[in-house]
């Protein structure tokens, strides 16, 4: 192994471990006799006027990105949140049931829906109101939006794979379906037209 | 031999694999858990001829996956009824390639049938040789790595504030699916005919009548039901133990099985 | 900005990122009138004999170590978990045959596809739901993901190896036209023989 293989070595040690690394643990996977502190010198020299650079902090080594860079991270922070888990169910629960109301999935989760989730899966675009079922209170139904196909990669609502299909791809395990169906059946509402959502909703 | 799936992954291409070396055929040992199916032993055996796929004698072929079946018989081929349909076929394709040709009016000839065979054969040899070329592929966390301390940036044209892959939400409802199978028990309202409604009856009618009488001429005559009729039948009898240990009355049984008599009694007696 | 800080942008727009990012997303980041495809170009051409190299995957681009230093580098970072060998055949089948129903990789691989095959692949985030095919039934299609092509550095499926092969032999297409045209090209799906072999031979 050459000098040249040696400093491509520590350049992708460097690179890809997820923390700062000491000359000494960089040395332990070069052969022996090489000049670990000439190595780390010549790649510092490399990359001192570079997008990156390397430094050495409390006498390890890392890859950074060169101080007048540094806003270019800091402008772009959009880190993306997780949902909670109540949250990816209710929207489960609607892009499976729809259209529902707040009661309708409240009757299928078995908990009632805290405040901030339809909020939430609103401001992500995922779901809006569709209508109102003409029963009594005339409750507003929720449905998912076009983005949300957008996100998930499919091209209609149908596209979901259904319950068979997903005990055949093994998402359920010893239930059955059947059973389940069944059970699905009381989804009320479904043969009454949906109203139009007045805009002001 | 013997072969076993071990679960882990091998570049099986050109690998003499699973069916073990040709020509030991006496001493065919067989294991059918090893094979995924009969297409994965035919492939087996026909690279066991080593010659191209596309050369290989579907007569021989036959005659040693028929050869297979019949050893593997011995084991466990009750779990495997796939290999005994195949058999059933290879053996049919068998004796249509030895038949003369012109003395059958079928759909497809033999050739046919042995020509699909052989492609189907091909057709998963590619697929395993290119499946063994994709593993071998460089892959992102095994043979190169991407930066292993990110810095916190995420460029993209944010669209949403939230990540959730299609993964997480089939497998929301599919979680939420399986809970809701455990939660959801419901349990039919049967009709019965209560310990007190039946006390209640005996009591009523029991002074009425001076001799011992059967229990069940006690049954109300609206029952007609023969699940209801049970019930009824279960709660007098329930019933006439109780007033009898109450010391309300009295029950006699002549017989094994026989009709159950119930007579009112004074306590003072 | 001259070219030289366009380029050291873009460089560290990409060092500090663990994952690919589009081009679109990083022209973003750059003047008006930047040229990014060149820059990405010359980066590209500058990492090419480093020990990290800027590759080009689905599309996107994203630094990730030299190829070549596999063999060092492996004993650092915790192996992946190996996949069953039917799990990687039905990847296969699924990466070369896409979008492919159930069925479809049953009659390629001539077994049934057992539980826990397609939702490991689809936990690793290489396979999804693609869309339903129009024939009877509408069974849910299956293909793979753009994190499948990063993870193993493809830019799109046509890169897959062997691909021409495959489709030259005709084993990539339709699975069950080819069955039948393999026969006869005259008779139309609707006539399949039937022959007592599941699954189909």
């Amino acid at each position: 192994m050459d000098v040249r293989e040696q400093s491509r070595t520590v350049e992708a040690l460097l690179f890809a471990s997820d923390r700062p690394l000491s000359a000494l643990a960089l040395d332990d996977c070069l052969p022996e006799g090489s000049d670990i502190d000439r190595l780390l010198a010549d790649l510092q020299q490399h990359y001192l006027d570079r997008g990156v650079n390397l430094v050495e902090v409390a006498g390890k080594w890392m890859f950074q990105t060169a101080p007048d860079l540094a806003f270019l991270l800091r402008k772009e922070v959009e880190q993306t949140r997780r949902l909670s888990r109540a949250a990816v169910e209710t929207l489960a629960v609607i892009s499976y049931h729809q259209p529902v109301t707040r009661a309708d999935i409240e009757a299928v989760r078995g908990v009632s829906l805290s405040r901030g989730i339809l909020d939430t899966l609103m401001a992500a675009d995922w779901v809006r109101p569709m209508g109102r079922r003409r029963t009594a209170g005339r409750p507003v139904t929720y449905g998912t939006t076009d983005h949300f196909l957008v996100h998930f990669g499919l091209n209609s609502i149908k596209d979901l794979p259904g319950l068979g299909e997903l005990k055949a791809a093994g998402f359920l395990e010893n239930v059955n379906i059947s059973r389940l169906n069944l059970l699905d059946d009381d989804k009320s509402g479904t043969e009454q037209p949906e109203l139009p959502i007045p805009p002001d909703i | 031999m013997t072969v076993r799936d071990t679960g882990q992954y091998s570049v099986f291409d050109d690998d003499p694999a699973p069916v073990g070396s040709p020509g030991d055929d006496e001493n065919l040992v067989v294991d059918i858990d090893g094979f995924e199916g009969p297409l994965d032993v035919l492939l087996a055996l026909a690279r066991s001829q080593k010659v191209d796929l596309k050369q290989i004698s579907i007569l021989e072929l036959v005659q040693q996956f028929l050869d297979f079946v019949a050893a593997a018989k011995l084991h466990r081929l009750e779990k495997a009824a796939d290999y005994l349909v195949m058999a059933a076929w290879l053996a049919y394709l068998k004796s249509r390639l030895l038949l003369p040709e012109e003395n059958i009016e079928e759909e497809y000839s033999a050739g046919e049938m042995a020509a699909r065979l052989s492609f189907h054969l091909q057709r998963l040899n590619a697929m395993r040789r290119v499946a063994a070329t994709l593993m071998s592929h460089n892959q992102l966390g095994r043979d190169v790595f991407a930066r292993g301390r990110p810095e916190p940036v995420i460029v993209t044209t944010v669209t949403s504030g939230y990540e959730v892959s299609f993964y997480q939400l089939l497998r929301a409802y599919a979680d939420h699916k399986t809970r809701k199978a455990v939660a959801d028990i419901r349990i039919h309202q049967r009709d019965i005919y209560s310990l007190d409604q039946a006390l209640d009856r005996l009591r009523g009618l029991i002074g009425d009548v001076p001799d011992w009488t059967d229990l069940f001429q006690f049954i109300p005559e609206s029952v007609i039901d023969a699940k209801m009729t049970r019930s009824v039948k279960a709660g007098l009898f329930t019933a006439s133990l109780e007033m009898t240990r109450g010391g309300s009355a009295e029950i006699i049984q002549k017989q094994m099985f026989g009709p159950v008599f119930i007579r009112k009694r004074d306590r003072k007696d």
